[in-house]
């Protein structure tokens, strides 16, 4: 093949290219905030003794991760203004990141609160706490701690699901790229740009989460 | 033997009434019956120490006693609040019977010290400075405050289950529950955990202990319970017990024991 | 470099076509493949004497699929912009394709002036993008989607106020969301639609405007605008490149 | 022009279902096996084996499938080779499944308790049936649903061949989308069929794991 | 004591040479150093107990011999092969050692049977048939075999813990390490595993032997070792050993455990 490439046709684009970056990361964080709290709370919701609430988050995680994030974003932008809710694209976006983000880390959270030791629930029930205060003080970090690596995971395939949300227009690194691409025609650069600024920014959440589960989870175990 | 008379009369002389009172007291597992019509009445200030083969439901027992167990037939009546009748009771008995286990159960993400203050900041509303200079009143009872600011990884076992004895005690419980607290322990360090006991029974707390550390029974047991298929089968005073017991199911464990 | 000679000998054309753009190339009810490019690519292969085959692309792959020889020449939509004639060689074009602005027919809009404070959809990458990119009228909110199956549903639900699409698509409109609700507002420009191929290709390319002269003069590339557009096909340059080929503007 | 949405369209979505079963099994054999290997790598007691390999992780599991997808198809050709899409989309989703299996079963092989490992030395087991007779019955236990987790993952993630041409589910639904002007239609019933593929396999993965629960 | 004299001969007389041979062995985790100049010379058939305060490198010494832990100074020689020679003597040496761990260590996805079966078949290539009638002489040796189809979970502590005995011995090993094996257990179950052992000594195996049962090291030690800081401070016939040991640490020691 005879292509020639030619990074510098992208240099005017610089500026373009680093907001895309910022709105993707934008994005990213405020989804994950949402989904792991989601995930907490559908979590509890799973194994708690009410069967309505076992059943809601069942089928709110079963429907969620059995069916494409792109239908999802979709139902969200296009079909819910039949029913007269309508939102933003950007809005539409950290909604749907964060119902699938939430569903994903429901399950791995869950299984983290499964490893905990049930002699942890009879020891804060033997203290005199409540259900729930045993879980908030006493269950969540260790189980965090434990499923954390797998949650790390999962966040940053979040940060890779930003790229879906400019189907619905939501403006982020792919939209800002795929737009440069219709202007310059320079798919391969275009594409090979967006890959490092994306390789770069998982590797930067991934390296923050180390850092956070370093810190955050520092206390020593056998 | 070093139950000190004074002391224990002191105890029941604020309230002459059992502190617990267990009567016809049935429990199931399924279908599988672990406790078959217990009666026990403790009163305040008694140490008690609980022995018998294993699945002989001691375990099941004392956990009864403080609702980590619940009971299909009987009468538990603690410090004047019958746990049959309602969670309200259950909440408030739970906060005045102290428990140790016999794994510790220490909370792996605390220090020491906040290990002992989760439960009086959020059960009894203590505020943060009170609940420090509590834990470490406690903490120097049982001789670790030295170890306050340490997770309980970084802990020996003897010094893990002590800090378990002094999470209790910041509950200022009124009674003290033990489940084989020194059986997951190396030899060494059950030493340093008993006579920790010991110091508490000294001071007139009152106790009820599944343990088969003999020297301990001796030393500061009232009475000696022996449990065998979920009954009680044989109760007494230390001395008689041990030199001299009826049962013959006793005395082959007791054999056994001491082979 | 591609050949008409190495073409003929290997007995069949790749082309490379969308095929999610009604009327251009898009599925029948039947699943087939037909549309206005569909059918120029089968005129063209008949032409040279080989089997057609098309490669479906889309609109974010299609000059990749050229580029890399995927297929021997691009029948897709494809209107002639300045930035694509440095990456790729067109032909003379082949047919006009109008940019309009389709939008309530309550809606008081008439150019781009009017368009402050209205949400814009745009189908990305497409004439309609480029246009309103270019002309960046103040106060407008342009949304961009994959296709225009997107862009429609997106004025449909009423995402957007106003949607760039093709004089194609207002019937197809109507027939989804009923008559009358939506009309065409404006034309923005009138952009002409050439075959692409690989740079360098200097034969192969002028072989195709050749085609296209051949098909203009005998009457069947008109034809074939009535069949699948509607009405009588526009003038149109001689050439794929240089200025002449570029998009005419037709708003202020 | 425009087509009804009706039984023909919904049933040239399903016909997309061929395609999505074929790169989903694809997936699974070369990501299953080269994510074995990484994983094994991973966990292995050479320090360059297990960077080797925790470079290779961090690298695909950062990278878009989307981007590796697009650079293998037609950045390949760029440098001189040509590759057959069925190739492309062979390599794309083996490097992207294994770098996530691999990490996932890493995970699962460091959860068998360091006793067991040990046992397997003190009876003087070769590394080969160490792994296969000890180490690995144990961690399967323990991966099966994150595994199947991320199996659920990679079927919806097939949908991404469509960028180097190929018709499968999603692709399928976006034409009948575009011929239609109806996307949520057709999209809905992509989903349901989506659904009707994975939701079986979460389940499946229940009962694996309360079936191997039970032995330990 | 029962040490059987003829027996012992009769073990060493295939081979005058002591089975293992440690000198000068020293080892570090890190800058810390856990073994410190160990000499110990073991014969065949010779049955050693190794006792000392936790932390004292007890575990390490006999996890050295199987080669589960590297040493970085000395020589340590079994049964004739030189451990610090390379990857080969290990192999062969694992084989010929087995081990019985704290925590029992038994593969809870295989049968209780094929526990027994798995390393004759995958080490020696033992054929299925084979193996299987290997495994059930072993699981009746430590009188277990009716439990030959059941998966660990299933059985009580002390049961695992034979079936660790019967796995190990199912190599035909010439030695056997204990590593503290009874307590993991509960009081009761400590008696079985125990009276196995003294079987198996009573046959003339040679063993290594961590514990602190002293009623055991009476039984059957030929010699007793205590442990402290990574060094073997005292040793001795157990007789002795206990009535009247020399070390003020190890008196000490044993004054503890005695409590
Ligand atoms: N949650 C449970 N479900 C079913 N059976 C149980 C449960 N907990 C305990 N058991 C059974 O109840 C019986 C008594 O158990 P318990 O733990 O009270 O015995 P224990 O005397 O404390 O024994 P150990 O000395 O082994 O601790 C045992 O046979 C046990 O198997
Ligand atoms: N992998 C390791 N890394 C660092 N230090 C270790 C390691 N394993 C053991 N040690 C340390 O080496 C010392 C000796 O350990 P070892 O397990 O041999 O003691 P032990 O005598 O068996 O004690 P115990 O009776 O508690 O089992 C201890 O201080 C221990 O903390
Ligand atoms: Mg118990
Ligand atoms: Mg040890």
């Amino acid at each position: 093949m005879t292509y020639q490439f030619d990074f510098s046709v992208l240099l005017p684009y610089w500026e373009q290219l680093l907001r895309g970056c910022w709105l993707t990361i934008l994005l990213s964080a405020i989804s994950i905030s949402a989904g792991l709290t989601i995930g907490i709370l559908t979590a509890l919701a799973k194994r708690s003794r009410f069967t309505t609430a076992r059943i809601a988050a069942g089928t709110y995680v079963e429907i969620i991760r059995n069916t494409p994030f792109l239908v999802q974003v979709f139902f969200i932008f296009f079909g819910l203004p039949a029913l007269g809710i309508s939102f933003q694209p950007w809005s539409a976006a950290i909604l749907a990141l964060s119902l699938n983000c939430g569903a994903f880390s429901a399950e791995v959270i869950r299984g983290g609160i499964d490893a905990i030791a049930r002699g942890q629930y009879e020891a804060g029930t033997a203290l005199g706490l409540k259900p729930l205060q045993i879980f908030r003080h006493i269950v969540l970090k260790p189980a965090l701690r434990i499923i954390f690596p797998a949650l790390s995971g999962q966040f940053v395939l979040t940060l890779l699901t930003t790229s879906i949300v400019s189907s619905i227009s939501a403006e982020e690194l792919t939209s800002i790229a795929q737009s440069i691409d219709t202007l310059t025609f320079r798919s391969f650069e275009i594409y090979i740009v967006a890959t490092i600024l994306y390789l770069t920014m998982s590797f930067g959440f991934a390296t923050l989460f180390k850092l956070i589960d370093r810190v955050y989870f520092s206390y020593p175990v056998k | 033997m070093s139950v000190n008379p004074d002391q224990r009369s002191r105890a029941s002389a604020s309230a002459d009434a059992p502190i617990i009172e267990i009567a016809g007291l049935r429990k199931w597992f399924g279908t599988f019956q672990v406790l078959q019509d217990i009666a026990l009445t403790v009163a305040r200030g008694e140490r008690i120490v609980i022995c018998g083969p294993s699945g002989s439901g001691k375990s099941t027992l004392i956990r009864c006693v403080n609702s980590l167990e619940r009971y299909q037939e009987g009468r538990l009546v603690v410090d004047g609040y019958d746990l049959g009748a309602g969670q309200k009771n259950i909440d408030t008995v739970r906060a005045e019977v102290g428990m140790v286990f016999q794994q510790f159960n220490l909370f792996p993400h605390l220090t020491v010290m906040e290990n002992c203050m989760l439960a009086p900041m959020k059960v009894r509303g203590t505020r943060k400075k009170e609940a420090q200079e509590l834990a470490m009143r406690f903490l120097a009872r049982v001789r670790i405050a030295d170890q306050a600011l340490k997770y309980p990884a970084q802990l020996s076992g003897g010094q893990q289950q002590r800090v378990a004895i002094a999470r209790a005690l910041c509950m200022t419980p009124k009674i003290m529950l033990f489940d084989e607290p020194t059986s997951a322990l190396d030899p060494e360090m059950v030493k340093e955990v008993l006579d920790t006991m010991v110091g508490l029974a000294e001071d007139g707390m009152t106790m009820l202990c599944v343990t088969h550390e003999m020297g301990f029974a001796r030393k500061v047991a009232d009475r000696v319970i022996f449990m065998d298929a979920g009954q009680i089968v044989e109760m007494g005073k230390p001395e008689p017990f041990f030199a001299n017991p009826q049962n013959p199911r006793t005395q082959a464990f007791l054999g056994q024991l001491l082979h | 470099a591609q050949t008409v000679e190495s073409i003929k000998k290997g007995g069949v054309l790749k082309i490379g076509s969308q095929v999610s753009q009604v009327p251009w190339g898009f599925s029948d009810a039947s699943g087939k493949l037909t549309g206005f490019d569909i059918e120029l690519g089968e005129m063209l292969a008949k032409d040279l004497g080989v089997k057609a085959e098309v490669t479906p692309v889309t609109s974010s792959n299609r000059v990749a699929a050229l580029l890399t020889g995927q297929v021997d020449v691009l029948a897709a939509v494809m209107g002639i912009f300045a930035d694509r004639q440095k990456v790729v060689l067109f032909s003379r074009p082949y047919t006009t394709n109008d940019t309009i602005y389709i939008g309530k027919a309550s809606a008081n809009i008439k150019g781009w002036n009017d368009l402050k404070g209205v949400r814009v959809g745009v189908p990305r990458g497409t004439p309609q993008d480029i246009a309103i990119t270019k002309a960046a009228p103040a106060g407008a909110t342009i949304q961009r989607f994959d296709d225009d199956a997107a862009t429609v549903q997106a004025l449909i639900a009423g995402q957007v106020d106003m949607i760039g699409g093709a004089a194609t698509q207002v019937p197809n409109i109507a027939q989804v969301a009923g008559p009358g609700k939506f009309e065409q507002k404006f034309i923005v420009a009138r952009a002409y639609n050439a075959f692409a191929v690989r740079p360098g290709s200097r034969e192969w390319a002028d072989y195709l405007s050749d085609f296209v002269a051949r098909k203009l003069a005998s009457g069947e590339l008109p034809a074939l605008y009535k069949k699948w557009i509607g009405g009588e096909l526009a003038e149109m340059p001689k050439t794929g490149e240089g200025e002449a080929a570029l998009p005419v503007s037709m708003v202020q | 022009m425009i087509r009804q949405f009706g039984l023909p369209e919904a049933l040239a979505i399903l016909s997309g279902v061929q395609a999505t079963i074929l790169l989903s099994l694809i997936a699974f054999v070369g990501g299953g096996v080269v994510g074995l290997a990484v994983a094994l790598m991973r966990t292995s007691e050479r320090t360059w084996l297990q960077r080797c390999a925790g470079f290779y992780i961090d690298f695909f599991q950062g990278t878009p499938l989307l981007m590796q997808l697009f650079l293998v198809f037609y950045g390949l050709p760029v440098l001189g080779y040509k590759v057959n899409p069925w190739i492309a989309v062979a390599i794309g989703f083996t490097l992207h499944a294994s770098a996530f299996l691999g990490e996932i079963w890493r995970g699962s092989i460091q959860a068998v308790p360091r006793g067991q490992t040990e046992a397997a030395y003190a009876l003087g087991l070769s590394y080969a049936s160490r792994m296969r007779n000890v180490v690995l019955p144990q961690a399967m236990r323990i991966s099966v649903a994150p595994t199947v987790g991320f199996m659920v993952q990679l079927i919806k993630g097939t949908s991404l061949a469509a960028i180097i041409g190929f018709v499968e589910l999603s692709r399928a639904a976006q034409i009948i989308a575009s011929a239609t002007y109806k996307p949520l239609l057709a999209y809905g019933c992509a989903a349901i069929v989506y659904f009707v593929l994975c939701f079986p396999l979460s389940r499946l993965s229940m009962r694996l794991e309360k079936r191997f629960a039970v032995k330990t």
